[in-house]
């Protein structure tokens, strides 16, 4: 239970913290329909986001942090505002700053290739929540991948000026995509148990799609190294990026000044 | 002549004028002007809400906000499409909004202070805008006509949402019950203000309703509003801020205070506390984008100029 | 006593709020040199505000934040991280986005012109505190202004695109000032009892000193008109701009994380 | 020759070069290479210190904070000036530092995760710093040894600062003393990396120590600095993250576990965890910038060509 639990988080905080970066784009969107499209991949991923902390709060309760007696915040909550840095599992390219469109883009690109192959594993997981869970992320997930692709596509073929944005982008970008198929002990576990799935299987497939996404665009793979890690952790060990620190103060205060609040 | 007839009668049956009609070029002109105002409204207006998605104190209220902020996105779509219909382009109306030549509703020209002021917006802010739209779903024209009823089905749902979150703070802490008064102390009036002028200084408002524009008067739409909120603020626990604010049996209706005019005429002409922001915020959005329209539109031209086994030996 | 803690606050938010925006730009100036100098006013700032929310702490301690049994947070901190929003007296000026260069400079000049003229006079106040405070001040403050002036003079006449920004940044700028001109009842009683200054009265002395610099400038005086108050309030009433809420969740949230913290 | 020879005398009686004296284009480019790469270590070292100074939990630490990252500024300011004695501007060198072709201190792609890395880069970082300049003070060129005098001394007392702040930090509450060994933690290897790789593998030391711009080899000075972190660590109630740390009576030193050396390699050559985001800021801020050093330059020049009355008389 207490690896499910673990394990919902990674997916959830992936979810969550992707989500509060694509909300950032609404009502700056380069246009209404993309300020709508953004919002709608936000809306799926928050919406993940809840069931997956709900999982993990009822896998282990544990894991939930205490907040003052008769407090009538919901567990989901309690995981998402009253959890520090250190207890957020999410990869860190998920909490990087948007930048500009083309980063956004690739980034959606490379989280929603992921997840998708990630999802429709888990629709085999013998924890029939999180199977459920996985059934309808395919789907978001599947619309989340055909967009980002098909602006990686527009982008690198659109303007001279769109193409070298989106290269710039992509080198921001693509350095953090390694630790997504690091596995993580948790991960090895779960796998094991048939619970869950291990990253680093996914990842050939995952390249032969994002292979097809560039060569339509005309766009080699980068040859950059990996972002390193921090006293060999990531941010599945709770070890972030200085973008982390801001994105949750931002997130968790008005839930923070309330601790005994009711919404 | 035989089309003005035509027009005069269409409105005289209260039916609607579609795209295709012979309409006189000041109700075309009319119209453009006030879709316009209402499509700018909803974009301008994401910007107020907008603020605080980034910290709904749960994760519910954040995508009900999220997902209220993006009906906003698409009530403007359809708003310019509906001006689209009157030949005027989206890109066109944009220019003229963020060079300040078009407004948008002044009550977005006020800061959002806390996340009371979420449900306050829903409250009183939509309940505003409702009342002032419901009218218009009978509007004469067709495409305008037929907008207003889906936004206003989306509004009253928004509306439903902003009062149940207040009810549901109010039920909460001391400091939330302070806050959502606070809030509601600061928007009173500023909805009060969305029904336009007295009607004694409503100059447009005859022409408007002649041509079925419009159909009810700023002071009756705003008496109606008033009759409608003063009980939910009863229910929910909060006291509006107008000490002139009495029941009068003869009347049938609440007898108020007014709003400051002086202020609203402030705030229409640009002195308000957040024009400047607003607008400066639309016009970054508006340029930062501009790469990427414009990627768009090239791949689009290239893409169909292109023969048709290239793009799918590519593809 | 209440009057001159409520107008050592406001003095105290005016400059704590303002540095913070200076500080920002630490390891984001154009230059190593002007890198130091805004560092430098900043600190300056920060010094004052330090000084003044310990006066309005001693003056008026019902002032100061509640804190848990025990903590060990001085009066200065319990303000400056234990405020909530509507308690901050600062005008909405201080507290705005730095924008560029140009429209950080130009606030400096409104912000800086005012607070000198208002020291000067303060120098005499009959709260011999706030004298010398204002006395230590009054040296800080012109070299703040000349800063300012000084970079205005050259934005003004350096290149096209200089120019450019600087009037755009005035046009940002220059209608947020009028709220420093607008006599809040604390301020006239505390004028009334000879500890304070009427900040109306010295508009006419800082007029002309900016009608100096735009002129040897080549700019002309925006004819912009005031931005609008809340409810019929602004800064020093505690109704501030959406900006605030941001700064405060940044600058409050380390403090407000360890109530009990000692640093 | 004749000035090979004076050269060397120089050297040979720790007496000092100056810029206007004869040197071997080798010695010029090793301490340009050197000078600049100390310089841009002071100018990165900004970021992770700086993204701390508006979330500073106190004002008093606020202002040391803002303070220090001022003095880095300073320090960066006397470097660049030190390598403009030797022919090279800081344009030139700054251009270099963003386009990746100059190296800074890797211990700056690290992030800083909590306000106690703010203290533990003051005591570790900020000291092996020191223990690597204490000894540059005397180095053979005049105006990089003069710069390293100043720098030292405020350098140890922001290691004094830094130390003091995590004392207080471990006399508060449970959660701040965490706060500091899990820093601790994080910054111990990368500060012994700080030193360099080991001498059997540091190519370079020999040449330097010959020329007096390094007077003592990369394991000595880390062998310094762990014998004089040990008793910090134990004052200070802290455990250091190496189980083979131990003394050794016989040798009168610390035995010590080596760093991740593949770590090393890995962040030196670009794969750390934060050197892309650190040159992406630094070139941000440059670029930026560039409008206002054009301004001040094209005004500089309209002032010095313009009569000096009229100048006046504008003023």
């Amino acid at each position: 239970a207490g690896a499910l639990a673990a394990y919902c988080l990674m997916l959830g905080d992936d979810a969550l913290v992707h989500s509060h970066r694509l909300s950032q784009w609404a009502s700056n969107a380069p246009d209404l329909e993309e300020d709508i499209a953004l919002s709608n991949v936000a809306l799926d991923l928050l919406g993940q986001a809840r069931l997956l902390l709900a999982r993990a709060a009822a896998a282990d309760p544990d894991l939930v942090p205490a907040l003052p007696e008769g407090s009538p915040v919901p567990p989901e909550d309690a995981l998402a505002f009253f959890r520090d840095e250190a207890a957020f599992r999410n990869v860190r390219l998920a909490e990087q700053e948007n930048g500009d469109f083309a980063a956004t883009v690739v980034r959606l690109l490379l989280l929603s290739s992921h997840r998708l192959a990630l999802l429709q594993r888990l629709v085999a997981s013998s924890d029939q929540v999180l199977a459920a869970i996985a059934a309808k992320g395919v789907k978001e997930l599947t619309y989340h991948r055909d967009y980002a692709g098909r602006w990686f596509l527009t982008l690198a073929q659109g303007t001279a000026e769109s193409r070298r944005r989106l290269l710039a982008g992509l080198a921001l970008v693509w350095p953090l995509r390694a630790e997504l198929a690091r596995t993580h002990p948790v991960e090895r576990l779960v796998a094991e148990q048939g619970v869950g799935v291990d990253p680093a299987s996914v990842t050939d497939e995952v390249d032969v799609l994002l292979e097809q996404v560039f060569s339509v665009s005309g766009v080699e793979r980068p040859g950059l190294p990996a972002t390193g890690t921090v006293a060999g952790g990531a941010g599945r060990e709770g070890r972030h990026s200085e973008a982390m620190g801001r994105l949750l103060a931002e997130m968790q205060v008005v839930a923070r000044a309330h601790p005994t609040g009711l919404w | 002549t035989a089309l003005v007839e035509q027009f005069e009668q269409v409105l005289a049956r209260h039916d609607r004028i579609e795209p295709r009609d012979w309409m006189p070029e000041k109700y075309r002109a009319t119209l453009v002007r006030q879709i316009a105002q209402h499509a700018h409204s909803e974009i301008i207006g994401m910007q107020p809400e907008g603020n605080w998605i980034t910290r709904a104190p749960s994760l519910r209220r954040k995508a009900i906000l999220l997902a209220k902020v993006q009906d906003e996105a698409g009530h403007g779509l359809y708003l310019y499409s509906a001006c689209e219909t009157l030949g005027v382009s989206r890109q066109e109306l944009t220019e003229k909004l963020v060079s300040g030549q078009q407004k948008y509703s002044s009550i977005f020209n006020y800061p959002t202070l806390s996340y009371a002021d979420v449900g306050t917006i829903g409250w009183l802010v939509d309940g505003a805008a409702i009342a002032n739209q419901v009218p218009l779903c009978r509007t004469s024209y067709g495409p305008y006509g037929r907008s207003m009823i889906r936004i206003c089905k989306e509004e009253s749902f928004h509306q439903r949402q902003g009062y149940e979150l207040l009810m549901t703070m109010m039920r909460g802490s001391d400091a939330q019950r302070a806050m959502v008064q606070e809030s509601v102390d600061r928007f009173w009036w500023p909805a009060l203000m969305m029904f336009g002028p007295p009607d004694d200084d409503s100059p447009n408002t005859a022409q408007s309703m002649a041509w079925g524009i419009k159909r009810d008067t700023n002071d009756e739409l705003r008496q109606k509003f008033v009759d409608m909120s003063v009980p939910q603020a009863e229910r929910l626990g909060v006291t509006l801020p107008d000490p002139d604010l009495v029941w009068n049996a003869e009347r049938g209706h609440h007898d108020f205070g007014q709003p400051d005019w002086e202020e609203f005429r402030a705030v229409v002409t640009g002195a308000g506390p957040c024009n400047a922001q607003r607008i400066a915020h639309r016009r970054r959005a508006h340029e930062d984008g501009a790469w990427v329209r414009d990627a768009a539109t090239a791949f689009a031209a290239r893409s169909s100029a292109e023969p048709v086994e290239t793009r799918e030996a590519r593809a």
